[in-house]
Parts: C-alpha cells; structure tokens; sequence
C-alpha cells in the first residue's frame, strides 16, 4: 500500500480515536466532532486520490457525483432538522451506513468465491450490515411516528432465534460449501433484513435510542469487517472503534435508564411496554431524566428557580440544595428560589428549613413576585412539591384545591420535579404537571437525587 | 361600604384587626375606612400611620352610628352589643358554639354577624384562615416565653468552664402551634420531642428535625377534616406511658392539644407534674379550652411542685404587630371574597360564606 | 480448523489491533454524562460511516463496463456519504446547546 | 479548710457561687463546705441536693463564725463585712478599681481578698474567667430577653396570610456576650449586624454568618491583653455614620461595649433613639458601667420615643441554673490552682494570683 | 512463531492492561495486581518451554537458576521490608529491570552489526535501560538515606544537557557507520550510566517517587525495544503500555504535588529545594497530602476523630463536614467530633456551628472523654484547629498556652490536618504538631478541601 | 531516509499496535486516586519486568559455550526476575491495606 496513504489512514485512526474522547465532555465535545470529520475528510480524499491503480474517468465522475449527491442531502436534512427529530435521524444514517457495508458485500461476493475466509468476511459484513439497515429504518420510522404501536407476533422470542440461526446455519454452509450461488446470497441477504425488521418492531419507542446504539455498533461492526477484507486499517479500526465504544455506550443507556439491556429487547417479547412503567392512572405518559442529565440542564442554564415543597422538608435535604444553588451560581447561572405560601405543612416551613442551611433571604421569591418570571426561566426545578405547583388549581374546577393560586412553574422552557414515586401529596390529587411535555421526572428521595445532580454538575 | 375598625377592648390584647398597609389595601379597592382612636398602639401602628393610609380617625360611638360592617379581632361584648343597629354587620371571632347567650343577644339586635374562627379548613380558604396564621404566631412565642422563663439555656455548649448540657423541650400536639414551636425550639438548640394523636404529624416532625414519640393509634379515623377527634381511653394511658420518661427529662413543656368543639384533652395529670424536674416549665396554649394540664389555669401563672405552669393563648399577642399583620391580610382576603365595594355578596351556596355567616339578619344561622 | 490457526498467526497483529481498538473503545466511553449519550452515539454513527471508503474502493476496483458493481456501488457511496455528511452534521448541530460560557 | 457558701443578696439576683456537683467534687478534694439556707434556690438547687452531695446546710452567722474561706459572685456589702473575721479569706468579684471604700473597710478587718474579676485574660487562666463564661450567658438571654419583649417574630416567614419579614437585630460590641448574641439572633432567623472596635472581630462575626459593620480603626492598636482600648471622638463620628442606617431599621439593639476600668463608651444618643423605629428594643447590658446608650438606665426598663430601653447585666442572672453551674466550675478551677485542702499557696510569683489577691492580710496590694 | 506462543503472548498483554485498569481502582487493585502477575507467569514459562530451537539442558538449568534465585531474592526482600521502605524497594527493582534491558542489548549488540535497523534498536533500548538502572540506583540510595543530600555541581543544566546530545549523537554515528567495535558500544554504555547519575543526583528526595515513575516509565521503553528486537509481541504491549502509563502516572504525581513537572526537574537545577516549599521557620520539613488520599484514608480507616476549631467556623464548613461524618458513617467508619473547651472564639462556638448543620450531639464529645480514644483511632481530622492541639501546652513551658489542656491528637495512627497556610492561629505560635512524622498538611479553605474530599470520597 | 519510509510501511500494523497501547496506558490511568499512585507505579514497574522474556530468549539462543553471553544473561535473567517477582509481592504488600470491609 502507498505509504503516504498509510500515513494518511494512521491519523485517522487516530483522529477518531480523540475524538471520541473529546465528545465524551461537554466542554470538548463539538470540537471533539470536528476533529473526526477531519480525519474523516481526509481519509475519503486520500483513498480516492492516491488510487494505485488505473480508474477511468466515468468512474472517477460517478464517485464524484455520488458523493455530491450524499453530501448535499446529508447536509440540508441534518441542518434542517428540528432538534426534537434528531435521533430519528441518526437512525436513518445509521440505516445508510448498513446499507452501504451490505452492499460491499453483495458487490464484492463474487470476486472472492473459494477463498473461504473472504467469504465468511465478506458475507459477515453483509449480515450485519443488513441488520443493521433494516432495523434503523424501522426504527426510524418508529421515532418518526409512522409506526406508531409495538407489533407483537405470537412466539416472537422463538422465531427471532430461529430466523438468526437459520442466517447463520446457512452463512456457515455457505462457506464451507464454496458455493458461488449468487441468489442464495441474496437469500440471505433477505433474511438478513427480515430479521432486522423483526428484531426491532415489538420494542417500544421509548427504547429506541437504546435499540438506535445498539445497531449503530453493528454497522461500526459491518465497517469493519470491511476493513478486513480489505486490509484497510482505517475502516478496520474506525468500525471497531465504534463497535466497541457503541457496546459500551448501549449499556451506559441502558443503565441510565436503570433497566438491563436484555429487559429492554427481550422485554419487549414479554409484552411488557415502556410506558406501562410510569405507573399512573391517567395513563399519560411522563418523561424519566437522571441526574447527570439534570446537572448538564442547570449548569447551561441562564436562569433556574427553585420550588422547595414538603418533600425537601422530609429528605432533610435543605444543605444539598443550598450548596447545588451555590455552585450554580458560582458558575454564572442566576438562581431563586419560589417559595409558596402553602409549601410544606406548617407556616414558614420553608423559610425555617433554607434558613438552617444559610440560604440568602435576597434569594428566596415570594409567589406574586416570581410567578411573572417563570416564562423567562431556563429551568424550574421542583424538589418535593407537589400541589404547590399543581395546575388543577387553575383549571379543574371539581378539584379541592380549585381557586388556590400556585407557582406557575409550566411558563418555564423546562420542568424537572424531583419526588420519590408518582404518589400525590397532601390534597391527595393527581398533577398533570408531572405528563407536561416540558416536564422531567427526576425520581428518588431529594436527598440522594440532589446529591447526585450536585456531583455531576462539580464535575462538569 | 362603611367599615369600622374597632380597638380591642378585652384584658391583654394588644392586636388589632386591621393594620394601615390593609386600610390602604381596601381604599384603592374603593372601601371606606374609619378606625377608632388609639385601635393599634399596642402593635405599633399609631393614628397618623392609618391617617396617612387613608383612614378617618373616629372615637368609639361615631364608628358605631356611621360604620355599615364593624371589624374586631375578639367577640364584641354586651357594651358594645347594646350599641349595634340593626342591618349592621359584623365579623370577629365569635366561637358561636361556645357561646349561645352572646349569640342570642345578638340576634336581638337584628344584625348579620360573620364568624372568623368558622372558615373551614380547605385549600381555597387557606389565606382567610386567622386560627393557622394565630396559631403559627404562638408556636413560635411560646418557645420564647419558655427560654425567657426557664433558668437555663437552650444548647449545648462546651466552654473552658464545663458544658451546658442542651434543654430538653416536649411538645404535646403537632399542629399549626406545634410544629412552629417545634421548629423554633430546634432552631435554639434544645433537643426537642413530639407527640400528637395523628399518625401523620410524625413526618412532619421529623420533617422540621424534631424526634416524634409514637403512639399506636386508635383504631379507625384518628382526624376529621384535619383536626383530631377525640382519644380513647385506652390511648391515654398508652401515650402516658411512652411520654413519661420525656416529660420527667423535660425543661420546657409546650402543650397545644386541642379538638375542637370539645373542651382540651387532659395530658398531663398534676401526680405527673409532681414527678417532673425541678425547675421545669409548662406553657399550656390550650389553657382557655380547658387546658392540657391539670393545674393550668387561663391567664395565670402558677408555680407548684417546683415547675412553673403558664397558661395562656395569649402568646400571639404579644407579637402584636405581625399578629395584627397577619389577622388583617386574612380578614381582608375574606372581606374582598364575600364583598366588593358596594357590599355583600350574600351567595349562601358557596361554602366559605354559608359556614362563616352565623347570623342573617337577626336570624341564626349556626348552633 | 488448521485454517484459521493459520489465520491467527498470520494475522497476529491484527488481531492485537483489534484488542487493543476495542480497549481504547471502552475506556473512552467511560463516564460520560447521560446527557451526551445521543451525540456520542451520533458522533459515533458518523464515523462508521468510513465504511463509505470501501464503498469507494469497490467503485475504483471495479470494471468501466460491470454496470450492477458500479451501480449498486453508486448507492453505497451515496449511503455512505450520507450516513459521513449527515452523521457529522446533525451531531454537530445537537452539541450546539453545549457552547455558552463556562 | 473550710468552705463557706453564701447566699446572695443583691436584688434580683439569683445565681449561687457554688452548685451541688462542685461540692461534690470539693468534698472529694478534701475540703469542707458549709451553705447558707437556700443559697441556691433561686438556681433550683434545693438545700437537700447540697446536703446529698455532703455539704452542711446552716445559717449565715454560723457560716461566718466557722468557714476559712468565704465565698459569693457579688461583692460583700457592708453588712457581711462586719462580720467578717481577721484572717478570713473571701473570694468573690470585688472591682476593687470602682470601689475604693469598700476595699479600705475590707483591709481593716484584716482580711485576705481575691477578686474573680480580676483574673488575667490569658489562655491558661480561661477556665476560671467568671467573666466570659457570665458574659457568654448574658449575650444568650439578652436575645432571648429582646424576642420576648418585641412584638415582632425574628424569622422570616412567607405564610398564606402574608410574609412577615425578618427582625434585624443590631449588636455594637463583638466580645463574648456579643458573639454569644449573634449567634443566638441568627439561630432565630433574624438578620444581624454587628460592630465593634476592633478589626479582627469582622471575621469573627462573619463566622457566625452575621454581617460586620466596618469601621475604618483608629491609628495604632485597638486593643490590649484581648480588651478594647477607648475610641477617639473622630472613631465616634465615623462609627455613627457607618451604623446609622442600621441603627434606624433595627427592631432590636444589643449594646455590649465596654473598655475596662472605664465608663462605657456612648453609642447610641438621645437624638439617634428619636430616629429609630417605633416599637424597637435596645438591650443595654453595658448600663452598669455607665451604659453605652444615653437614655439606658441601670435595671430599668424605660420607653422613650417609642423605643423601649432596657438597662441590665441581669441577663445571665435569669439563666441561673447554668450561669451558677459555670461560675461554681470557674470557683472551682481557681480554688485548686491557688489551694488545696490544707491551705493556700500564697505563691505570689505566680501571675493569676498576684494579680487577683487584691488584699492579703489586711494590706491592699492592687488599686 | 509458535500459534500456542503467540496466544499465550497476547492473554499476558491483555492481563496487563487489565490488570494496570484495576489497580485503578482501590477495590480492584490488589485482585489487578494478581491478575497481571498470572499473565506475566504465563508468559515466561511459555517463552521456556514452547521455545523452537534446540537448547542444551546446561542453558536450561543456568536459566532455571537464574530465576530461583531472582525469585527468592525478590520475594524475600519485598516480604521483609518494612512498610516505609517499599518506594526506595520499587526504585531498586526498577534499575534491575534497566539493568536486565541493558545487559540484553549488550549480549545482542555483535550478532545484528550491519543492520542498521537492529543496532539503532538495540541502542536505543540500551541506552534507555542503563539510564533507568544507574538514576534508580541513585533515587534508591537518595530513599535509602545513604546519600542524604542534593548535590549540585556548577552549570548543571548545561552539562546534563551535552551528555545526554553526546550520547544520541555518537548512537546516530554508529549506526549510520555501520561499526562493530564492540568497545565503544561499552563507551556509550557507560555515558548512559554516567547520565542516568548526572540526572538524579541533583533532585532532593521528597521528590523521589516523581523520579522513580519517571525511571519506570524507561524501563517501560526500554522492554518495548526489546520486543521491537525480538519481534516479541508481549514485551512491544508491555513496555509500551507501561511506557505510556508511567509517563501520565508521572505527572498525575507531579499535580498531585501542584508542581509541574519541569519544576520537579529542572527546579532541581535551579537550586531550589522540596523542603524549602514549606514556609515554616522552625526549618522542620512538613508532609502535604491532597483531598484523595485524605478520602482514601479516611474510607478505610475503621475510627475517625474530627477536631474542629476556629477555621471551620471562618470557612462555614459545617455542612460539608457534616456531610462528610454522615458518608463515612454510612460507610462504618466510626466518627466523632472531639470538641475542646476553647475551640473557636467564643464560648460553644463549635456547637452553634455544628448544630446548625444537624450534626448529631451524641457525636460531640468534650475534651477529657475523648482525649483517651485518640490511642486507638485511626485518623484525626484536624479542621481549621491550632492551639486546641498544640502540644507547646504540655511541652514548652515558656509558651503562653503552656499549661492548657489540649486534645491529644498525637496519639493517633495518623494526623491530617486542614488549614489555608503554616500561619499560627489565636495564640500567635508555632506548632510542632504540623511537623510530626505521623501528620500531613492538608492546605486549602476549610470548605474548599473538604468538598474535595467529600467528592473523592463519594468516587469511592 | 528510505530505508525509514519502507521500516514504517512494512510495520505499519505494529505502529497501530503502539499508538493504541498508549492510547490505553493513558486512558487506563485516567483518573486515578492519589493515594494509588505509588502501588499503581509499582505495578507497572512490575510488568516492565517482561524484559526477562528477552533476557531468557538471549539465554536461549546463544551458543552454550559463549561464556559471555551466557553469564551476562544469567546477570539479566537475574535481574529481569527480581524486577518481577519483587516488584508484584512488593505491589501486593502495599495493597494489603486497601482489603478490609466495602
Ligand atoms: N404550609 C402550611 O401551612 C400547610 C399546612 C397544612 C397543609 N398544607 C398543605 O400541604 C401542601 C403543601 O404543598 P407541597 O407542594 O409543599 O407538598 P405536597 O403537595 O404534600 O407534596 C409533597 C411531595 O413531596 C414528595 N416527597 C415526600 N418525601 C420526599 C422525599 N424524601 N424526597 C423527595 N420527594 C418527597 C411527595 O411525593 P413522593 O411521595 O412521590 O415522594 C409529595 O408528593 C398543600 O396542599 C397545602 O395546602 C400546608
Ligand atoms: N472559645 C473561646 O471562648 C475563645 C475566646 C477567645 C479566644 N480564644 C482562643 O482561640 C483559640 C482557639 O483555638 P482554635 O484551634 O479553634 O483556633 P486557632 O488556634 O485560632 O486556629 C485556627 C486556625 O484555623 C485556620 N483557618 C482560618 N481560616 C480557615 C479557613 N477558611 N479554612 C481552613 N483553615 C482556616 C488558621 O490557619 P490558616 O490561617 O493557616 O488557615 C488558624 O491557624 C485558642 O487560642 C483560644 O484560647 C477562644
Ligand atoms: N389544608 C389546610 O388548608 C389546612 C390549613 C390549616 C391547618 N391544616 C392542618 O390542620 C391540622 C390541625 O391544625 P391545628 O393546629 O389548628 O389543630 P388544633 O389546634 O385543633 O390541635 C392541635 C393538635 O393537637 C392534636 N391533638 C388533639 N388531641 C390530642 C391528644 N389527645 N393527644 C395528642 N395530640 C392531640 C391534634 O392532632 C393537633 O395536631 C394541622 O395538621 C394542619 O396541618 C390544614
Ligand atoms: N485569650 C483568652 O483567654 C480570652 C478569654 C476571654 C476573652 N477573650 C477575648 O477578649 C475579648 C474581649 O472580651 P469581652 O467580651 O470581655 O470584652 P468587653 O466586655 O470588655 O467588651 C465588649 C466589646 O466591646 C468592644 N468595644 C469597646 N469599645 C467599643 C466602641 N467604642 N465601639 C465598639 N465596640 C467597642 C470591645 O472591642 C469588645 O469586643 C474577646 O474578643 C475575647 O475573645 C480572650
């Protein structure tokens, strides 16, 4: 191979590899993308240029035009895209990207029959390609709303299994047999994209970035095997990094969404669906986030107000969210706190709890004061409150606490409540706050929660 | 529409019903306003402070013969019964059930009285509620009345000259009161304890880092509409039992028991104050329902078996001016819900104005 | 069986590469805030998209004349054009909510 | 030896010079202890818990008949000097510098004397210091005294009635009882202020999360041996400017500035109490040493322009239990370091004694 | 090469990555320590016995001694020595495996002369290992007290300098002149000693363990050209790996010091000293510890006394150390807070402050309670505190403190105490208590370092 | 300078193999607690002690009666097995103190 085009690959390699580091922190990570693009950029560039070999001009033009046309498409929908229909995206490029290694593979098939070790190259790459194709479309269209409900088969589990052995079964048969039989590889490469499709269809859509991560390793996979066939040491290393780092990144989801990764694709068989979780009677469904996401929301905030409730009462959580505030505000964010003349259970709990921890008496609203303020509000952040914040006080007219004025925290660009459970509080009412499209639940005792919110954003 | 604010006439009380930011209040929503001379020197609030609010100054019979709706904190007594007219209207806190004579002679005079301490207890009529905003006033001065009264301190304290061991404070009934002396006895130092009827109140202690002594429930409701209904027999003697090792530690003893309608559970037996500490104090706020403690009497202070027993609701008054701030901000909001400038509503379907409204025109309503 | 015995010996360092590729992949992961999961996954998903280099290389390898290669070839480039472009793009643009003061 | 309990007799005063447990702990030394009848009352320390820790209970003539060493917290007055014997020693707080004649009539009966407020500020004399540990309790109650008499609460509270907001509390004086006051204000939920002479009580308050009042120091030290020196007239000017504004919102001030062996610097005039808020408290606990506002008078309790002016060093007076149980721990502290259960050292080399023994054998050796 | 070999080659490269990640890890570390020494095991009775050619059992038995006797020495050694005497050890083993890099290039040198490639190789490993083995030997004897002071010869920099250019240069002639003069291969030998020396001796001891990471890290380097050599795969991964794991462990240390590392080497040169850093005038040497290593200590310590005293109050640490008792609590670490009579500036101030924060009054103790538990606790925690534990009380009588009763917190296992600076407290002296073997200086506001330590902690 | 480019062409595979095992060491490393600084050195000084397979190898190749190579090599296998041997009972002793309760 030239040597200046093995160079070229090397840093590559190497730019993909930082800049995956680099998107791993907030502060790096847009750079960190950049950087890859490069590598990128230059690896396509040197791979068409320093061809050894002898290319006609029609292929050159074709290339040219090909990319041309990848390029301009790629780029309007990614920058045209609201940011709400982001992943679906990726799941489409994603889509492309397996496309592309199975189509590699149905290319390159018949220059290689009888070298059994190609083959199996080749034929992987396909599979997984395949795969991988199939099941970001469905995907894709899952996010997109085109298919709206899980479709559940009878015996999923059972004819999924068999469907990927059978792949494989045939793909191993195929090999040994040397056989250059060009339509079962194209039988294959159906069944492929059959189980693709099946493989993704009963999973809920709340699953799908999981479902998303998962076969984007899979193509990383694909590219890979790729590289393989080829000798490429870019696309060997850059699929393999991208396989590994997707594996990895599949299970960091699935763990901040705490659910094991076999509960969200075989859980699905079990009938069981994502939503179900939420465990609320009105059957709206809400939003979970965690604390890193939380830390990440406040720490680029402009402006975040407090709602305290009984619940900060309870978990003696009164120190961690002065020292949250204070962090946040050493960071530039500008924080209040609203306080509600109900919140809690006795007159003034609030101001005797914040007043323990030394809470600045300038920082704390009264209702009338910051309920204008809401709509210019980053994020409100609701700890342990709960009827406080209830909007069945405005509009539910049957409601006990009907006439009650609240803190209007649903003015704010983001909600995030932090309570334990779906339970209501005192008035004993559900809220519909908590199935607002702005709203993110933030589960567990203040405390805990707070506490971990407050170790994300110290190390951001 | 007419209102006269009238000075507090009864032994003690410094409050007043109606504050000069609230005066002002009720002018720009088109009220007139006259106050009797002198209503709210005790709070600190002179003349000229509801003169440059808005106010007439008038002395008490001008304010009788002009006013169309007359205010006071406390019942009105049969002075000033004898000079009501008819049509007039009042409002006050009257505890209509406590006092049928009064109501009687009331009736007489023909007039439509409302009663404060009759606002029922749900969210919409949280902000009229003069019993919370009363009650919260006097959790908090009856920590300071027992730290005034005790001769020790409230922390703990390790000095060069030996370390004060922290007061120990007890607190019977985990109410509006409760849970504000809680929280301010906490805020001194002293380890506090509660107990109440109400299995809920014992997160709400904790919630304000009190320890809460539990008593296995009755059986059934142990409240009604957020108050507490009555104990059984056989409660009593087992929170006896789980108190006692407290209140024979106890410095400082604040009891709030109340169930309304009732007279005030007994709690504390004088054969259990004779085994208390040497120089212990008790603030009985339920003295005037009866008290929580045997030996307390109404407005009295008593010292027997070594600890000094003060029974009182008076406390809130002596917080005179946030006292008369809050009862004003609550009795304001109920004004301006039953009337608007050119007067009454008279909407008896609606739940606030049909529970408060004890006497219609000479008629009453409420027994 | 002797096959791929062969195989690993003779691809020994390949195979250390591919260890070592995986390693690098998992501890770059690491701890990464839940919030940047989705652009790590898109950042990621673009840089598969250097299978487009195969799909390049099969264009370049392939007859004037072989009309499905380069065909289906076209589609690959495409695909994997757009799965680069798009994939660097979109990324791109999720992280924008991450500039801002420090 | 033989020690000699004495009852109080200053008016008002209810603390005792030696507890039931510091007996017990002389009794173990090897002392003995005589008490006067109901010496300790007043503390709660009835005559049996003396008896039960193995003091004798007698009466005053008896005590003064047989005890070595008399003992007391205030200064003897005419009476019990007569009956003081030659070769008496009594220990107690003289200010022998403010009470000349006494001293004379005390050296005439040829007697020894040791003043407690004479011990040296230093660090290993801190656990006999009557005053710190007397002081820290008078910063205590005079916060407590203040919330008691205002009719405002401390803590902010924003409350469905209305928000109440914080008292502001302003202390002049940074040294014990002042600290002790800061932070026993702020634990109320107050917000406070403080000054003093002295720059490095900045820090010190801000440690208690109180806020200083910086005023730019005179020249040259402000202090010595721990105590404040007198402050020029231009200091005066300037502090005035720099409170004021604090001085005109507060709902309490508690002054505790003194410079020893002086009068009282004058903070607070007449003119400036015209300026401050109705219904606002001044707790002077400077008033016996001449007081540091104008219009305080010694144990008096005077409105004046609205304000209402208490004078007291009294404040730990009313916390007795505690205060006598530090005091009786510093007698204690500084009984064994100048004695043991034979006699005296009479070690005059050494600092604490020399400067304390103010009196020996009928001879004045401190003016 | 042998398929058997080669697989065993690459399980001993992957024990040592992870084994290197898990002694990451305090859980981990001893199990990654294990986990390493298996793979290297592996290695070496595979490289014996799977060895291809024909070897004479005189060379098998010399090899056979050889690593009885490396191995009894070894094991003996490291089980014997004496806890603080395990750095100067480590240093020692690391110029014998300098030492081992050193002597191969040496016996290999005649066999590869003419191929320019080998010998810049084995030049280069040669070179790079006698450095590693003559500067160990130095920061050993540095450790070891034998050789107590820094010395500093005039123009250090620049004869350091010369040496080291010297070296490279004649290693580039030699290679580029394709020599086999055998001697002056023994020539650059020893400069590269005489530099490994030159290098070393000037730096002063507290700065050894730098030195020595640094000196492992050659090592590193020098195995790695070792498999370069012998195209050996598990020498190539494990030099390099700890090649590059030594370099960044170098200056992880030299920030845990907050220096950077030039100073640590070149400041040397400069003439200036470790000691010299600790702005005390009694001319003792302090220790500084960092937030971690507090953490870790703290963590697996089974007793921990907090004394706390006028700087906490300054710093408004108090919810953080209380927040700080709770975790090691929540932990089973025993704590108490051991409150002096005269701690802070006014009668209970400690107890305001602590109350405030809720911290529990059974964990107050007073002074003479718990002045005899100082014997068997494992750390005090000595915040913001000066006089209360100044041991001038018992020990001086000309001090103005003499003669008060302090908390005895000399008798612990271990003292760390927090303050921002050497500035004595209250009482205006000195205190020999921060100059006591068993204490480390723990700088930094009181709320600054304890949130550190506090996060550390929780990383746990 | 040829000789350089065709060095590097030709080992192409094990320049990978390096860049990425750095990559690892300094991932690896990371953020590793202070107070495991001096056992996580001693570790790694430990797996240096690899150079004992080149010194074995020296052992193993060379003639048996090149008295030179032999008894330098037996110095080095000497010294290679210290280095490791030493160096994980050492690592080992002082990691004792990190076992005890979670
Ligand atoms: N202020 C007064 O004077 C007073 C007096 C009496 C009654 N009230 C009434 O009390 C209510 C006050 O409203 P609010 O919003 O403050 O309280 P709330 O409506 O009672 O809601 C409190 C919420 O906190 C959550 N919570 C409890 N413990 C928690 C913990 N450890 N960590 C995190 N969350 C916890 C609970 O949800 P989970 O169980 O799911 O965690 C609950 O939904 C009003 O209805 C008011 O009318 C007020
Ligand atoms: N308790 C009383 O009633 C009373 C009254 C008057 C005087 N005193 C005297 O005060 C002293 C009390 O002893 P102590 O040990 O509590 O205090 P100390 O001896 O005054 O020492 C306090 C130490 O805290 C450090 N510090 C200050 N601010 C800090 C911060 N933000 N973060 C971390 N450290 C900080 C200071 O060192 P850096 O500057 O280096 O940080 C100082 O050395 C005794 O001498 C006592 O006699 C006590
Ligand atoms: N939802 C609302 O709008 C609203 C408004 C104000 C108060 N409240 C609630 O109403 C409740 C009652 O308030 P309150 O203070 O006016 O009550 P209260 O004054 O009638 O009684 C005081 C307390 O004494 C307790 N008690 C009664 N008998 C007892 C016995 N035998 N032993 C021990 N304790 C006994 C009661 O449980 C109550 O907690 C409070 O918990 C408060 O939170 C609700
Ligand atoms: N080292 C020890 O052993 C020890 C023992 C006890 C007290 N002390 C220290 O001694 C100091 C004095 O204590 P104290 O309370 O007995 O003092 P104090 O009672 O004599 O005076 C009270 C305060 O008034 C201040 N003051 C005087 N003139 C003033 C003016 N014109 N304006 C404003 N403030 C003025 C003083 O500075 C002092 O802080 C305290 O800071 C204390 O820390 C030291």
């Amino acid at each position: 191979m030239d040597f200046t085009l093995s160079i070229i690959y090397l840093i590559a390699s190497i730019t993909f590899v930082i800049g995956l580091k680099m998107l791993g922190h907030p502060e790096t990570a847009r750079r960190g993308n950049l950087v890859a693009a490069a590598g990128m950029t230059l690896a396509i560039l040197g791979t068409i240029f320093l061809f050894d070999g002898e290319v006609s001009t029609k292929v050159y033009a074709l290339i040219g035009i090909a990319i041309v046309i990848g390029t301009i498409i790629g780029w309007m929908v990614a920058k045209k895209v609201a940011m709400t229909k982001m992943p679906e995206l990726v799941s489409m490029f994603n889509g492309m990207g397996g496309a592309s290694a199975a189509l590699i593979g149905l290319i390159e098939f018949p220059h290689y029959t009888g070298h059994p070790l190609q083959i199996s190259v080749i034929l992987a790459g396909m599979i997984i390609g395949s795969i991988s194709f199939a099941g970001s479309i469905i995907a894709w269209s899952k996010l997109n709303g085109t298919m709206r409900k899980p479709i559940r088969l009878p015996k999923y589990n059972i004819l999924n299994n068999v469907i990927i052995l059978a792949i494989i079964a045939y793909a191993v048969y195929f090999v040994y047999s040397g056989s250059d039989n060009y339509l079962l590889v194209f039988a294959i490469f159906g069944a492929a994209l059959l189980y693709g499709i099946l493989f993704v269809i009963p999973i809920g859509g709340a699953d799908m970035p999981v479902v998303i991560s998962l076969l984007n390793s899979f193509t990383g996979l694909a590219a890979a095997f790729g590289g393989f066939l080829y000798d490429n040491m870019v696309m060997l290393t850059g699929g393999i990094l991208v396989g590994s780092a997707g594996t990895i990144l599949t299970f960091a989801m699935c763990k901040a969404m705490n659910r094991p990764l076999s509960n969200v694709i075989f859980g699905a068989f079990g009938g069981e669906s994502a939503t179900g979780e939420s465990g609320s009677t009105t059957g709206g469904s809400i939003k979970k986030t965690n604390p890193s996401d939380t830390a990440i929301l406040m720490n680029y905030a402009n402006k975040v107000i407090i709602v305290p409730g009984y619940g900060l009462a309870v978990a003696q959580a009164q120190h961690v969210i002065h020292e949250l505030e204070e962090l946040l505000v050493s960071r530039g964010v500008e924080v209040k706190y609203a306080i509600h003349p109900v919140a809690g259970r006795m007159p003034g709990h609030m101001n005797v709890l914040l007043a323990e921890s030394n809470v600045d008496y300038d920082r704390l609203s009264e209702m009338e004061d910051i309920n204008p303020e809401f709509a210019n509000t980053d994020v409100v952040l609701v700890v342990g409150a709960n009827d406080v914040v209830n909007p069945a006080a405005h509009n539910d007219p049957s409601s006990p606490i009907y006439g009650m004025p609240i803190l209007d925290v649903e003015n704010a660009k983001t909600i995030i409540i932090n309570k334990r459970s779906m339970k209501p509080g005192y008035a004993g009412i559900e809220n519909e706050l908590f199935f607002n499209q702005k709203t993110s639940m933030l589960f567990g005792d203040a405390k805990d929660a707070l506490t971990k919110v407050l170790s994300e954003l110290k190390n951001m | 529409m007419k209102l006269g604010i009238l000075k507090e006439t009864s032994d003690g009380e410094k409050r007043v019903a109606i504050t000069p930011t609230i005066v002002k209040k009720l002018i720009d929503d088109g009220y007139e306003c006259i106050v009797e001379n002198g209503a709210g020197f005790e709070s600190q609030f002179k003349d000229e402070f509801y003169e440059t609010a808005g106010a007439s100054i008038k002395n008490k019979a001008t304010i009788f013969k002009e006013a169309d709706v007359l205010l006071k904190i406390n019942a009105f007594d049969p002075d000033e019964i004898k000079n009501l007219k008819k049509g007039q209207i009042i409002i006050c806190q009257m505890y209509h059930r406590s006092n049928p004579e009064c109501m009687q002679s009331l009736a007489e005079k023909g007039i439509s009285a409302f009663s404060l301490d009759a606002i029922p207890r749900i969210t919409r009529a949280q902000d009229m509620d003069v019993l919370s905003s009363q009650n919260n006033l006097a959790g908090y001065k009856a920590v300071i009345v027992g730290a005034y009264e005790t001769t020790k301190i409230f922390p703990l304290m390790m000095t060069a000259a030996g370390t004060i061991t922290p007061s120990r404070v007890l607190i019977y009934g985990v109410g509006v009161a409760g849970l504000q002396a809680i929280a301010t006895a906490k805020r001194l130092g002293a380890i506090v304890e509660a107990t109440d009827i109400r299995p809920e109140t014992k997160e709400q202690t904790e919630s304000l880092g009190g320890k809460f002594i539990y008593v296995e429930p009755d059986e059934g409701e142990t409240s009604e509409g957020g108050y507490a209904k009555e104990a059984s027999e056989d409660y009593k003697r087992r929170q006896k039992e789980a108190v006692d090792a407290s209140l024979f530690k106890a410095d400082l003893v604040i009891t709030t028991a109340m169930v309304p309608g009732r007279k005030a559970p007994l709690l504390i037996t004088e054969e259990q104050v004779e085994k208390m500490k040497n120089g212990a104090v008790i603030i009985d706020l339920a003295a005037m329902q009866g008290g929580n403690c045997e030996l307390s009497e109404p407005n009295k202070t008593i010292i027997k078996h070594g600890v000094k027993i003060i029974g009182t609701t008076m406390s809130p008054l002596s917080v005179s001016t946030n006292a008369s701030d809050l009862f004003g901000k609550n009795v304001y909001n109920f004004l301006t819900h039953l009337s608007d400038k050119d007067g009454f509503k008279w909407d008896l379907e609606e739940e606030i104005t049909d529970e408060t409204l004890i006497i219609q025109d000479g008629t009453i309503r409420k027994q | 069986m002797q096959e791929l015995l062969s195989f690993i010996t003779e691809n020994l360092q390949m195979i250390y590469i591919v260890i070592l590729m995986i390693f690098v992949g998992v501890e770059v992961i690491g701890h990464v805030p839940a919030v940047l999961h989705t652009p790590l996954m898109s950042g990621a998903n673009a840089i598969h998209g250097v299978v487009i280099i195969g799909a390049i290389l099969v264009m370049l390898h392939a007859e004037p004349d072989n009309i499905l290669a380069l065909s289906l070839g076209f589609v690959a480039v495409v695909f994997g054009t757009l799965n680069v472009v798009g994939g660097f793009v979109v990324t791109d643009r999720m992280l924008e909510m991450f500039k801002k003061k420090k």
